[in-house]
């Protein structure tokens, strides 16, 4: 069973999750305006690597947040984990976890 | 046999058994193996395949031959391994896989046909006629399995634990107690398991020393001080089985096995499970798991007193049980001269040390000659004499590259024959998390290798043999693991313990000695258990399954109960000899877990019986109960479906309540309806994203239909939104669905459109609903209700209201899935049960009649409202179901694109229509199939199915709903539903049957 | 008027007052086990970045929103005032007495409705079930995947996971004056109360159980 | 060719002759052959589904000339790993139609093969848990029993009969309301295919070849002409990917994608017990499926992990629920044990049914995405694709599985079934 660390909560057994699939894909603004073959790439084609893999979790019986990991799908491994809407990290540095400390200093500068 | 002192069995506790129905006496400390050799009991089972005799061949986790079956009727356990039964008062055992007795077993016949049973034989026969395999594979069933299972429930109970520590240590030997022991005084969260009844390992079954005193009293001492450190658990019993990803570790705890089947309260029980499945998760682990000594392939060599060398030894000195009177060793290492050396002490004649190597180590030599035992070099057995037991042995000279002389040397009389043939590192943890393995020629040995984990591996189980070296890598390990984990702090250092320093010899690779008869491997076993010879590993190769892989799956090698602990690499080796390819090449197969075998209760754990999965019950559950509802399970919900009445029939009371729903007033539960509390200043686009029609016209206190799509266009969920102030809605979904669509909901808010500032909260469970419906409905609830005008021009169709009904805080929905003028009351849940009962001693005067769900579904179809997961299979769109109208075609939203791609756009796919049966008292069956032109026989073209079908009592007849193919342009087609034994004709209409005008819905 | 009917909590089927004993010494049992009927539990969304937000909610509740996750702020008696719980960033659950939370609820959506506050009353939507003992926390490890070390979970902690097959919000309160006993409130969803109670009952029953008044 | 397997077909009398010579006579089941610089047609992987596309091509095409490369050993993937449970119960038309070709492919099988691959028709039976379960059975036995294919509904009390250790309580949490029987399901040997079939292939003049991995597809002009392996450069007219778990992979080799998820597959035995189930019992709603083999082990798998993977890895808690549902059905198993839990790669399809037709790529074709359910079709599926092939365009029962249908919407939704199809 994976160790998941939730950016907000900390690291979780698999069991308090629920896996969302292939990460970024966007859905298109005007679907109206594609292709049927476009549109048919947007809902059913996956990357699907052997290897590392972005990809959405969401906290379910947590915090219930999304937020988006990289693992690989060969080994299992945990190489990032960033909110939705982050970019794909590089892989290769150790992973990036949103330590809840610091997640949680707040726009208008209070500590929390 | 048990000799007169020593060993660590508590004498002055003395156990009666039973074995295959003789009594036998034994003591506590005994396992049910050392209490039979201590009996003289030699002959334990037969084998898997060839029935051939079995005895006795290891003392632990590693037993291939000994499985018994333990205790009879509910509490029976088989497949046991009785090198790790232990003994209690009473306990009662028998053979497995021997019929009608284990001394005369009719299968041994299969043992003479053995010639004819070579690796992977059905393969190639039993084909012919083909008519006859039905017999064949009777027979060979018949002969399936060792144990039985029992017959009846288990009378024991099992759980889980879930555990976090720093340091996880598997195996209490002298590698583990000391990683341990290092961790542990850090300060660090140190968990320690052993299989064993207690810590020490090797040291309780040797004599090795350790600051000058017997192992076992330091292992006893080390324990000792685990104990009282704070944040140390040391679990005994307890198996480490399986470690997967991320060092989740799963272990065993056998709690009360030890004590026999539960009898009553007054056996020293605390009522707890039988086992326990810990589920840790550990910062760091340490495999302290030790090493199994293996055998050599000789031919003959699986006779009942053929026995590691080791074990022999640990019978001895754990047990003070003699295995044999007269023993011959051989060996290809040093190890088993401290085994002969033992078994002299231990009163055991020692009539020859067979070495193959041209000469042991000076230790080893010393040890011999201390004991003025004759060491034969350069020797090794090639044959055993005795069927049931060993008798003699006879051994011959081995050249350099492993063959035997062709004639036998000498043949030693004995009747035990101690074996080593080097250790197997047990590294099966290591590579259950996909740890690799590196090959150590020197040792002959597959040790731990690279891993992703934070698992490293002390001890014998990292290939380190000697005690010196175990304790030290041990308490490196130790050290080590904790500073890994984050503890800063460092234990107080201490003199550390004394082990001799041993210089032993290089083991010899001799994993095998060909027999220099033709034919003579049939008789050299690799896997004891399932009869797997030298020659069946050859038989492979020679037909191309030479692969590792393919070599275990066509002779079954490694594939029993034992799982190969101590055939596996024996196996290789052979391969690899005839291959001619190095055994590090041939690779091993997969180590996977269990362990050993865990009970699949244990696995379930209190998941089970009423805890197999959660009940949901709503706050007016137990009125239903009382009130006598069968009920229905619909996802975790238990909803009433019907409530008969004294003696009535599903069908009466289902009419009865569907009369009174439409001529008095029905009452229906309807709490587990799904409810979003949606607010923020984007919900309405929320909406408009999410539904198919559009929601931007809709005033505060009214509410609205509306169809989810998911993004292929299918139907996916529906339900009833509210609007409750200016950016206030409360959404309803299915029961079944509403977990489904609030998690979908949160996935599109916060993956795809953060923008929108929306908050989702589930308020499912916060109100408690009943809806009214029927022409007395508004009569009641205008009695009920203070401060909530009802009349149809306040509170009209589609509106809501807030206020108080029987002074509850309530809110009062004028919506309806029957067509009738209906009002769904919600009242937070505390109230549920009092808005109830009210409601019931209110409406009585008018008739009131609470309805299950079959009821509520037969009142919607006559009105041909779609139930979404019934009408709906996933490919069923809006149009399909003549829902065109609620689809807009001016905003986007879910799933829009795709109802124009070419499939999903055409006019011939399948669409909701209602059917009426020739027959008016003709109820199709649900699922019945449609069919345009029947034929006398299949196969048929199908046009569609029943979705829905019942009989109306207030249309006065049949009614059904179906998806059929163009439905919508056949209005009034004649089809035929082909049912086994019948055919039903039917017309296709509308699918509305009551109330087309919708003049009572509004009334 | 609603007075004339009663209110039933989540788990008033099992009549557990009758069951409950007065006996007040705590280390006699393993576990003991009650529910706190009608507490009142009030969702809070807002945005902990702004100042404003947590300041008028400090104002009603009386302390400031906990900000760190799987922690709690308030007094761990709710007799004196509210407390609450990190749930997600800029989510809390706002723990009151029974019958405060209206008023509550009321003054935090007043209080917020400037600065983006959405105040939700789930008081019906779950109840709380007390639990402790010297073996409170074995009962717990039984079936929540959750590390509740003492120096993983300290008093006060909170986190929701999942405790047998229910999803539950946990709580450590203060550590009642006896060593090695340990306090937990555990809020689960009313439709799964009869579940979880019962599970809990079966899962302590090796410890010893005694019913305490909620 | 032909005399190749006269030499050494399989029978009583053969197994009788060569025990007298030790069994010093047999010869390989099929050669080690080294590759060829090029073939006519190259199979890409050696499943039961590769090797049975290689044997039909032969057999019923006449096109020998064929290598099927495979990166391990054969049959180590899926086909090595699955419960082997064979039915052909299917909802859709489509689907049904392609289930009953295999079905009584594999009815004849071990004759043709001359390898006994152990075919046990002892009967698949699901169960149904609740209203919606029943639905749906008596849809489903009524569509298939109109496409001319075995399948009843059974009571209650017919399944306590069938089954009499199975937990029949109308208190159980989860009762049993009914079950659909297709009797001519069961199980097979799973290695048993793959040999057989490797056997018959290399007899009529396949190469088979192990440990070649395929690492580069080369195309020319939009037109496959080659591979790069692990033991080089194999230049092929026409070549075929059946690589379940691994068609991703491969199809991003050849530049297109794939509507396929790659999702680890549990599956777990019990250590061998004398026989106490004699049919295979599948329950969507508890989720498992359970029989026992005829070593004496209780085989049983439930659903998928809910991540992409590509480890054969097993993880604890779908194994607890797994056996948890077991016993739920089966409440006497509560003492025995398991024996070993094993993963396999499953490569899953959004509406749960097959992959087998042309590519974006001229004479590549694909097979895929059999999922949860493929072994059941490994002999049809051979033959389809075999035709396909061979002749450059599907066959009517693959047509309409291509890979176009998700494009058009033409989904072949098998969900219902593939709940957990096996
Ligand atoms: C646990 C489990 C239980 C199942 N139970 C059932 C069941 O009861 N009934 C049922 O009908 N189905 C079942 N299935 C599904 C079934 O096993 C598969 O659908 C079927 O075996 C697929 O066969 P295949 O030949 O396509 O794939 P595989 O047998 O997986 O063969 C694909 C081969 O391709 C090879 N390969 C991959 N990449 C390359 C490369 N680059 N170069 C060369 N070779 C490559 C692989 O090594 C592999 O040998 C189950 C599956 C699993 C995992
Ligand atoms: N002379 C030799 O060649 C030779 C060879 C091997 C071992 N030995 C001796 O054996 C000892 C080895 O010490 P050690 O500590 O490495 O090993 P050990 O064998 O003493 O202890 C290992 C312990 O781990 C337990 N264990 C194994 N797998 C387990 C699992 N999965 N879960 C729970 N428990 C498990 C075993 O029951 C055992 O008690 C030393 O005394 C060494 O000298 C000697
Ligand atoms: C139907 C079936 C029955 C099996 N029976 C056994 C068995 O009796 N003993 C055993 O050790 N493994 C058995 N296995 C599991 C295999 O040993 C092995 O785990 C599986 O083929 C996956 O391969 P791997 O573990 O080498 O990756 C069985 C597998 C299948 C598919
Ligand atoms: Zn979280």
């Amino acid at each position: 069973m994976l160790l998941i660390p939730c950016p907000w909560c900390g690291p979780r057994d698999e069991i308090e999750f629920g896996c969302g699939g292939e990460a970024h894909i966007a859905r298109p603004e005007n679907p109206d305006e594609l292709s049927d073959e476009a549109w048919a790439d947007y809902l059913f084609n996956r990357a699907n690597p052997k290897g590392p893999f972005a990809e959405r979790w969401v906290h379910s019986h947590g915090c219930r947040r999304w937020f988006n990991v990289v693992r690989d799908t060969a080994t299992n491994e945990i190489l990032a984990v960033y909110e939705m809407g982050a970019p794909r990290p590089e892989i290769g540095s150790p992973p990036v976890l949103a330590s809840p400390d610091e997640s949680g200093t707040t726009s208008d500068g209070e500590s929390l | 046999m048990r000799l007169a002192g020593g060993g660590r069995i508590d004498r002055s506790q003395l156990y009666a058994f039973t074995f295959n129905g003789t009594q036998y006496q034994g003591y506590a400390g005994d396992t049910l193996a050392a209490a039979l050799i201590a009996n003289g009991v030699r002959l334990v089972g037969r084998s898997f395949k060839l029935h051939r005799p079995r005895g006795i061949f290891s003392a632990g986790a590693e037993e291939p031959s000994a499985i018994v079956q333990v205790e009879a009727g509910a509490s029976t356990l088989p497949n046991l391994r009785a090198t790790q039964v232990e003994l209690y008062d009473g306990l009662s055992a028998t053979s497995v896989n021997a019929w009608p007795s284990l001394a005369f077993d009719f299968w041994s016949i299969n043992s003479l046909f053995a010639p004819l049973l070579p690796a992977g034989f059905y393969y190639k026969t039993f084909m012919w006629p083909q008519s006859l395999w039905h017999s064949y594979e009777a027979v060979i069933r018949r002969a399936a399995g060792l144990g039985r299972a029992p017959e009846h429930p288990d009378p024991d109970i099992y759980d889980h634990m879930h555990l976090h520590c720093d340091v996880l240590v598997v195996g209490g030997g002298p590698a583990g107690l000391a990683a341990a022991l290092k961790a542990g005084r850090t300060g660090a969260r140190v968990v320690l398991v052993d299989e064993q009844n207690e810590s020490g390992g090797q040291l309780l079954g040797n004599r090795q020393q350790i600051d000058g005193a017997p192992g076992a009293e330091w292992a006893t001492s080390a324990a000792e001080e685990l104990a009282a450190l704070d944040d140390v658990r040391v679990l005994t019993r307890t198996t480490a089985f399986g470690h997967y990803d991320h060092n989740h570790v799963a272990l065993i705890e056998r709690r009360t096995d030890h004590l026999g089947p539960a009898v009553s309260d007054a056996d020293g029980r605390d009522g707890g499970p039988r086992q326990r499945v810990w589920k840790v998760r550990a910062k760091q682990v340490v495999l302290a798991t030790g090493a199994h000594e293996r055998s050599i392939v000789f031919r003959n060599n699986d006779r009942p007193g053929v026995m590691q060398a080791s074990a022999a030894a640990c019978y001895v000195n754990r047990y003070a049980a003699r295995p044999g009177h007269r023993a011959v060793i051989f060996t290809n290492n040093d190890s088993a001269y401290a085994a002969a050396a033992d078994l002299a002490e231990g009163g055991v004649s020692v009539a020859a040390i067979v070495d193959a190597r041209p000469e042991p180590g000076l230790d080893a030599s010393a040890l011999a000659a201390g004991q003025g035992i004759e060491v034969i070099t350069g020797h090794a057995a090639v044959d055993v004499k005795g069927r049931r037991h060993v008798e003699a042995v006879s051994i011959a000279a081995v050249d350099e590259a492993g063959n035997a002389a062709a004639s036998a040397s000498r043949s030693i009389n004995c009747d035990l024959l101690a074996v080593s043939g080097g250790w197997n590192p047990c590294v099966h943890l290591h590579c259950h998390s996909g740890g690799k393995l590196n090959f150590d020629a020197v040792q002959a040995c597959f040790v731990p290798g690279e891993s992703k984990l934070a698992v490293r591996a002390a001890g014998a189980a990292a290939g380190i043999f000697d005690l010196a070296g175990c304790l030290e890598s041990g308490f490196e390990a130790g050290a080590d693991a904790a500073q890994d984990a984050g503890i800063k702090r460092r234990g107080r250092a201490r003199k550390a313990p004394v082990a001799d320093a041993e210089t032993p010899a290089p083991a010899r690779h001799l994993f095998h000695v060909p027999s220099s008869k033709r034919g003579g491997d049939y008789k050299a076993f690799v896997d004891l258990q399932h009869d797997v010879s030298a020659s069946d590993i050859a038989l492979a190769v020679r037909e191309g399954y030479e692969s590792v892989e393919h070599l275990k799956r066509y002779t079954t090698l490694g594939m029993a109960t034992d799982q190969g602990k101590t055939s596996n690499v024996p196996g290789l080796a052979i391969l690899s000899e005839v291959l001619g390819r190095p055994i590090a090449d041939v690779g091993t197969t997969t180590f996977r877990p269990p362990y050993t075998p865990v009970t699949f209760g244990a696995l379930a754990g209190r998941d089970v019986g009423t805890f197999a999965d959660p009940v949901r019950k709503t706050p007016m559950h137990h009125w239903h109960e009382t009130a006598g509802a069968v009920f229905e399970d619909v996802g975790q919900w238990k909803r009433p479906w019907y409530y008969p009445r004294d003696g009535e029939t599903m069908q009466e009371a289902v009419d009865r309540e569907c009369l009174a729903a439409r001529n008095a007033i029905g009452l229906l539960d309807a709490s587990t309806l799904g409810k979003i509390d949606i607010q923020g200043p984007d919900s309405v686009t929320l909406l408009n994203r999410v539904y198919t029609n559009a929601w931007n016209t809709l005033a505060i206190g009214r509410s609205r239909y509306g169809l989810m799509c998911g993004e292929d266009g299918m139907v996916f969920d529906d339900g009833v939104t509210t609007r409750l102030g200016d950016h206030h809605y409360l959404m309803t979904t299915t029961s079944g669905g509403a977990a489904r669509v609030m998690s979908w909901l949160e996935e599109w808010l916060q993956t795809e459109w953060p923008e929108l500032d929306v908050r989702l909260t589930s308020v499912t469970e916060q109100w408690a609903s009943a809806g009214i419906c029927g022409p007395g409905a508004r009569r009641l609830m205008e009695e009920l209700s203070e401060d909530i005008a009802l009349d149809a021009e306040a509170l009209p169709f589609m509106a809501m209201s807030e206020g108080r009904v029987a002074g509850l805080p309530a809110r009062v929905f004028r919506i309806s899935f029957s067509g009738e003028v209906s009002f769904e009351v919600n009242v937070p849940s505390r109230y549920g049960m009092a808005l109830w009962s009210i409601l019931m001693t209110a409406g009585e005067k008018y008739g009131i009649t609470p309805y299950g769900t079959e009821t509520l579904h037969i009142l919607r179809a006559e009105k041909g409202y779609i139930i979404a997961g019934q009408e709906t299979d996933g490919t069923v769109t809006p149009i399909d179901l003549g829902m065109g109208r609620m689809v807009s075609k001016k905003k986007d939203f879910i799933g829009k694109r795709s109802l124009s791609r070419s499939d999903t756009s055409r006019e011939d796919r399948k669409q909701l229509v209602g059917l009426l049966t020739e027959d008016e008292t003709e109820v199709l069956p649900e699922g019945a199939q449609i069919v345009s032109e029947p034929r006398p026989m299949p196969p048929m073209e199908m046009i569609g199915h029943v979705t829905s079908s019942y009989h109306s009592a207030n249309v006065g007849r049949s009614i059904a709903l179906a998806l059929i193919r163009s439905g919508h342009s056949r209005i009034g087609e004649q089809v035929f539903a082909p049912l086994p034994g019948k055919r039903v004709m039917a017309r296709i209409v509308e699918p509305m049957f009551f109330d087309p005008e919708g003049t009572r819905l509004h009334g | 008027m609603a007075e004339r009917y009663q209110q039933q909590s989540a788990l008033a089927h099992f009549g557990l007052s009758a069951r409950a004993t007065s006996d007040q010494n705590e280390s006699e049992c393993g576990v003991w086990l009650g529910e706190h009927a009608f507490r009142g539990q009030i969702n809070l969304r807002g945005d902990p970045g702004k100042k404003t937000f947590m300041d008028a909610v400090a104002k009603v509740t009386g302390s400031r929103l906990p900000t760190k996750p799987n922690t709690s702020a308030g007094p761990d008696d709710p007799q004196a005032g509210p407390r609450a719980l990190w749930l997600a960033l800029g989510e809390w659950l706002v723990v009151t007495v029974p019958g405060a939370e209206e008023e509550t609820a009321r003054s935090l959506a007043e209080a917020t409705a400037d600065c983006g506050g959405t105040v939700t009353d789930v008081s019906d939507a779950r109840t709380v079930i007390a639990m402790g003992g010297r073996h409170a926390r074995d009962v717990l490890m039984k079936g929540c995947p959750l590390d509740l070390h003492p120096a993983a979970f300290e008093p006060g902690a909170c986190a929701q996971s999942l405790l047998a097959l229910a999803t539950v919000i946990l709580y450590r309160g203060a550590d009642p004056s006896e060593a090695d006993v340990s306090a937990f409130e555990i809020h689960v969803a009313r439709s799964f109360a009869d579940y979880l109670w019962t599970w809990l009952e079966d899962a302590a029953d090796e410890y010893g159980v005694r019913i305490i008044e909620g | 060719m032909a005399l190749r397997l006269s030499a050494s077909r399989y029978s009583i009398g053969s197994l009788i002759r060569n025990a007298f010579g030790y069994h010093e006579g047999w010869q390989r089941a099929w050669r080690a052959p080294e590759p060829k610089e090029r073939y006519q047609v190259i199979v890409i992987g050696g499943g039961g589904h590769g090797l049975a596309t290689a044997y039909y091509l032969a057999k019923e095409h006449g096109i020998t000339d064929v290598a099927v490369l495979e990166k391990g050993w054969l049959g180590g993937g899926n086909t090595g790993r699955n419960t082997t449970i064979i039915r052909s119960n299917y909802l859709w038309d489509e689907s049904a139609a392609i289930y009953e070709k295999a079905l009584q492919l594999y009815e004849g099988l071990s004759q043709e093969l001359n390898f006994n691959i152990m075919l046990s028709q002892r009967g698949v039976l699901n169960l149904a848990h609740n209203l919606h379960d029943l639905r749906e059975i008596s849809r489903r036995v009524n569509a298939i029993r109109l496409n001319g294919i075995d399948s009843e509904i059974l009571s209650p009390e017919e399944i306590k009969e069938m089954v009499p250790i199975l937990n029949t309580s109308p208190n159980a949490r989860y009762p049993v309301l009914g079950g659909s029987l297709q009797r001519r399901g069961g199980v097979a040997r799973h290695d048993a295919v793959a040999w057989g079939l490797a056997r018959a292939a290399d007899a009529r003049g396949v190469d088979i070849i192990q440990n070649c991995e395929v690492t580069g597809i080369l195309r020319e002009g939009g037109k496959v002409t080659g591979v790069e392996t692990s033991r080089g450069t194999i230049m092929a007219e026409k070549i075929g990917i059946v690589v379940a778990g691994h068609s991703s992979v491969l199809a991003d080799m050849a530049g297109f994608r794939m509507p396929v998820e790659s999702h680890p597959l549990q599956a777990l035995v019990s250590e061998p017990i004398k026989p106490i189930l004699d049919s295979v019992i599948m329950s969507g709603t508890v989720h498992v499926y359970v029989s026992q083999s005829d070593r004496g082990e209780l085989v049983m798998g439930a659903g998928i992990d809910s991540h992409n993977g590509y480890s054969q890895r097993g993880s604890l808690p779908v194994v607890e629920h797994m056996v948890a549902a077991a016993m739920e059905l089966f409440p006497i198993f509560s003492r025995l044990r398991m024996m070993r839990q094993w993963g396999g790669i499953v490569d899953t399809c959004p509406d749960a049914s097959p992959i087998i037709g042309t590519t974006p790529v001229d004479n590549l074709f694909i097979n895929c995405g059999w999922g949860t359910g493929g072994f059941k079709a490994t002999p049809g599926s051979g033959w389809v694709f075999a035709h396909t092939i061979a002749r450059g365009e599907p066959h009517p029962l693959n047509a309409p599985f291509s890979l176009e249908r998700f494009t058009a919407g033409k989904i072949i939704d098998e969900h219902g079934a593939a709940g957990v199809a096996h």
